[in-house]
């Protein structure tokens, strides 16, 4: 029987934490086999809308780094994903608005030059996940033409327009939040909170749910499923989910 | 940035200037307003035209603030502010949201400007300065793919240097991207000889327009209807 | 007020009839403007399933011809599909698979040279629609890599595999089947019947509907919208709409 | 085409292929069986494996023939004959569903072949006849995007003529593509030596089975499992 359901958020299959003696640094190779290279992770939400905090929480409490981290914002305050930035976990974000309101994690990082930034387009952005989740390598896209986000691009013209090409992004894991979730993996969403979930899912190799509601096999209407079970791989219940400003306007810091 | 007392004021107030806009978009039309003052568009939409709001984080019909305490933390806005929906809105994951951005189906953009060339460039994202932060969002995929874009801007910076200029010395969101300028001073239109005037704030001169103006603004013709 | 609906399928807005006095062919012009080029038609379904036959048929009635028509397949019988290719409208066919069941009036046009056929694969097509709608160009994919489909496109490797590019399609017109519809256009499907109509609603410059049941502004969940209203036209209510197996069973030939 | 009486026949019936077939599929995989014999595989699978149905016209949780006068005409699957969905079904449109398939999510299909060749290229949608109409569907999208190719098919053709071939006459479906074939006489993996044999059908012999292949045929090693 399939059954994708975890007992708890710690039991997520998130990416390994570093290896306990790390070959030393500069002149060649340590004992053993070498550590894997760090992992890329695709979290999901708008702002708060979506942000899968307990997730997040739970990569913090496994230790990995070094991640690249694909989402469209920075997080904020010191909770979820800016708490990840903090944390030292991430050397790299790729996102379209690193700057927002009680954002100072990422900023301060950036400025002291100790994280990398890939600035894209929100909507190549999306688009790019799509179609890393649908086998595309590239497409072409106006966005960006004749701005400096386009420079170091192929560009090429079709009927008479200039178009950037773009390459599709994939992910080791996911981690996104649903409304509704069934055994199956297949998802639902709260309103404007389904933003990036449904294309990420599709574009890691191993996508990890936190749903508010876990609803028995055929309780989801076929007609209205959003993401289809083939790519989820776990669902784990988290029934009170906090809300990311809620966090922050109570000065809370995670881990605390 | 408040605005100075009315009785100094030149020009059109923040409210006047969404209000003169409004009164240019047609009935019907799928209209994204960008964060800041165009959101102030939708309270002056004249009686009798329905407008559907277009928020690129995934939602069509979008209605007003909620009341306090009556908001969902996952129900936003692009400018992550709660927002409500009207009957017969949508929800649709990103990609779907900038599918209708790119391909063309929104009617209708209204953004904010550092400067706007008299070509249509655009910059609203960057000012370029060393060590800043950059962050673009939505306003590229917006650009490159609504069918008119407007933009709503004070007439000078508040230093004074003029918004409308021959060349954007800040980086471009999209070159040759917008049709039409809506400032404190005057409504401007892009066209294939630059900028043209269209129709000045009650009170202001074509000169005064002109001066604070970084490149040649056309007069309106004799005869010309606004 | 925005109101999509149409008081019956005659008033669909679809391509115009040929000129009553078209120009002498050969040795140029005929007075007056020239007629439109002929249209580009995207007709949803994948078989029966979502066929808009009372649409099609309308399309028959009002006479435009020289069609460019988009559809998995190429119909079956002498009804819907097969009736609108029978009269002799289509001068060009993009499809997956023009050979089914009870097809008989594409295969002896084709076999006769009195048809043109653009054969894509189905999820290249799907794509290709797809892309059409959401602004992209053109786009990769491995699909037909080393087949006699892939002759006459460009190719090029991304990270060591083979891709050829394809370009986005899109439509004058599309006419698609939904279950339900309101007045700004949002539509929900029934089963596979939703197959191509949203992306085909998404390419199209005009997007016309028939639905089983057109229901109040509001009635239709925001999360449960397939198609939101800004890809539709057109909306008309057919309550009992033909199913193409019945028809081709009874015999059935359109115009009778 | 109907199988010669039983006493006669050599090999498996279609039903032991497709029983042998579902074998090999592991427990929660997500799965396509093209139109015809492959889709007999969906009665053979071993008790206690639950395996999930994907039909590319687009439904995921795809279930039998509904019962006479049962079905909806617009629930079918890509051979355009009715079906029925199981709990935790969806649907979706298609561009989604070949977002499965072409983008590696579907774990295994199982097409028929006109031709196999040893390299692992396919030929099973045109015969190239002149004349002919051809119509591919979703074939090329499947054997690009899906982890795992099976093919179902007779050893050979009507005509005798061996389906597993040094390469192709057909045009091709795909290039190097499958990695297993499913006979009437035998169990063939397709690797980079050319065809292994990995099982017999009971009662037939190697030297028979590679007579009737159109390429080496690399016998079962002494000692190797099946």
């Amino acid at each position: 029987m399939i059954d994708k359901a975890l007992g708890s958020v710690a039991e997520a299959p998130v990416p390994p934490p570093p290896p306990l003696n790390p070959p030393a640094g500069g002149g060649g190779g340590g004992r053993g086999a070498p550590p894997p290279p760090p992992a890329t992770v695709m979290i999901g939400g708008f702002g708060e809308a979506g942000s899968p905090i307990e997730l997040i929480h739970a990569l913090i409490d496994q230790g990995a780094t070094g991640l690249t981290v694909v989402n469209n914002n920075t997080g904020s305050g010191e909770v979820g994903l800016a708490a990840l930035i903090k944390a030292g976990r991430v050397a790299k974000m790729i996102c379209s608005y690193p700057r927002s309101m009680n954002s100072t994690v990422f900023p301060e990082l950036y400025k002291a030059g100790k994280i990398e930034l890939e600035l894209v387009p929100q909507g190549t952005l999306a688009e790019r996940i799509r179609a890393g989740g649908a086998g595309i390598p590239g497409f072409y896209t106006a966005t960006s033409v004749g701005t400096p986000l386009a420079e170091g691009k192929e560009s090429r013209s079709f009927d008479g327009r200039e178009y950037v090409l773009e390459r599709g992004l994939t992910a080791d894991f996911a981690l996104i939040k649903s409304e509704r979730a069934d055994r199956y993996g297949n998802l639902t969403f709260n309103k404007t909170a389904r933003n990036f979930a449904p294309a990420m899912a599709m574009a890691a190799r191993t996508t990890i749910v936190q749903t508010k509601h876990f609803v028995d096999a055929g309780e989801l209407d076929p007609e209205v499923v959003v993401t289809p079970g083939i790519f989820v791989d776990r669902v784990v219940t988290v029934a009170n989910p906090a809300h990311e400003s809620a966090l922050v306007a109570a000065g809370v810091s995670y881990p605390s | 940035m408040s605005a100075p007392p009315e009785s100094t004021r030149v020009g059109w107030s923040r409210e006047e200037m969404a209000q003169r806009a409004a009164l240019d978009i047609p009935d019907g039309s799928y209209v994204n307003l960008g964060i800041g003052m165009p959101e102030l568009i939708a309270r002056f939409v004249p009686k009798g035209r329905e407008l559907i709001y277009h928020t690129e984080n995934g939602l069509l019909g979008m209605g007003p603030s909620p009341a306090e305490g009556m908001g969902d933390p996952e129900l936003i806005n692009a400018g992550k502010r709660q927002v409500t929906v009207v009957p017969g809105a949508s929800f649709f994951q990103h990609p779907d949201s900038f599918a209708m951005i790119r391909g063309g189906h929104i009617d209708l953009c209204v953004l904010g400007a550092l400067q706007v060339a008299q070509s249509g460039d655009l910059a609203n994202w960057s000012t370029g300065e060393p060590g800043a932060i950059p962050a673009v969002g939505g306003a590229m995929d917006l650009v490159a793919g609504v069918k008119s874009i407007f933009v709503l801007t004070q007439h000078v910076t508040k230093h004074g240097d003029p918004k409308l200029v021959e060349a954007c010395s800040y980086p471009l969101t999209g070159v040759g991207v917008v049709n039409r300028i809506y400032t404190d001073l005057a409504v401007v239109e892009v066209t294939p000889h630059g900028f043209q005037l269209v129709e000045l704030a009650p009170g202001v001169s074509y000169e005064y327009v002109a001066e604070r103006t970084g490149a040649d603004l056309l007069p309106i013709a004799e005869g010309a209807t606004k």
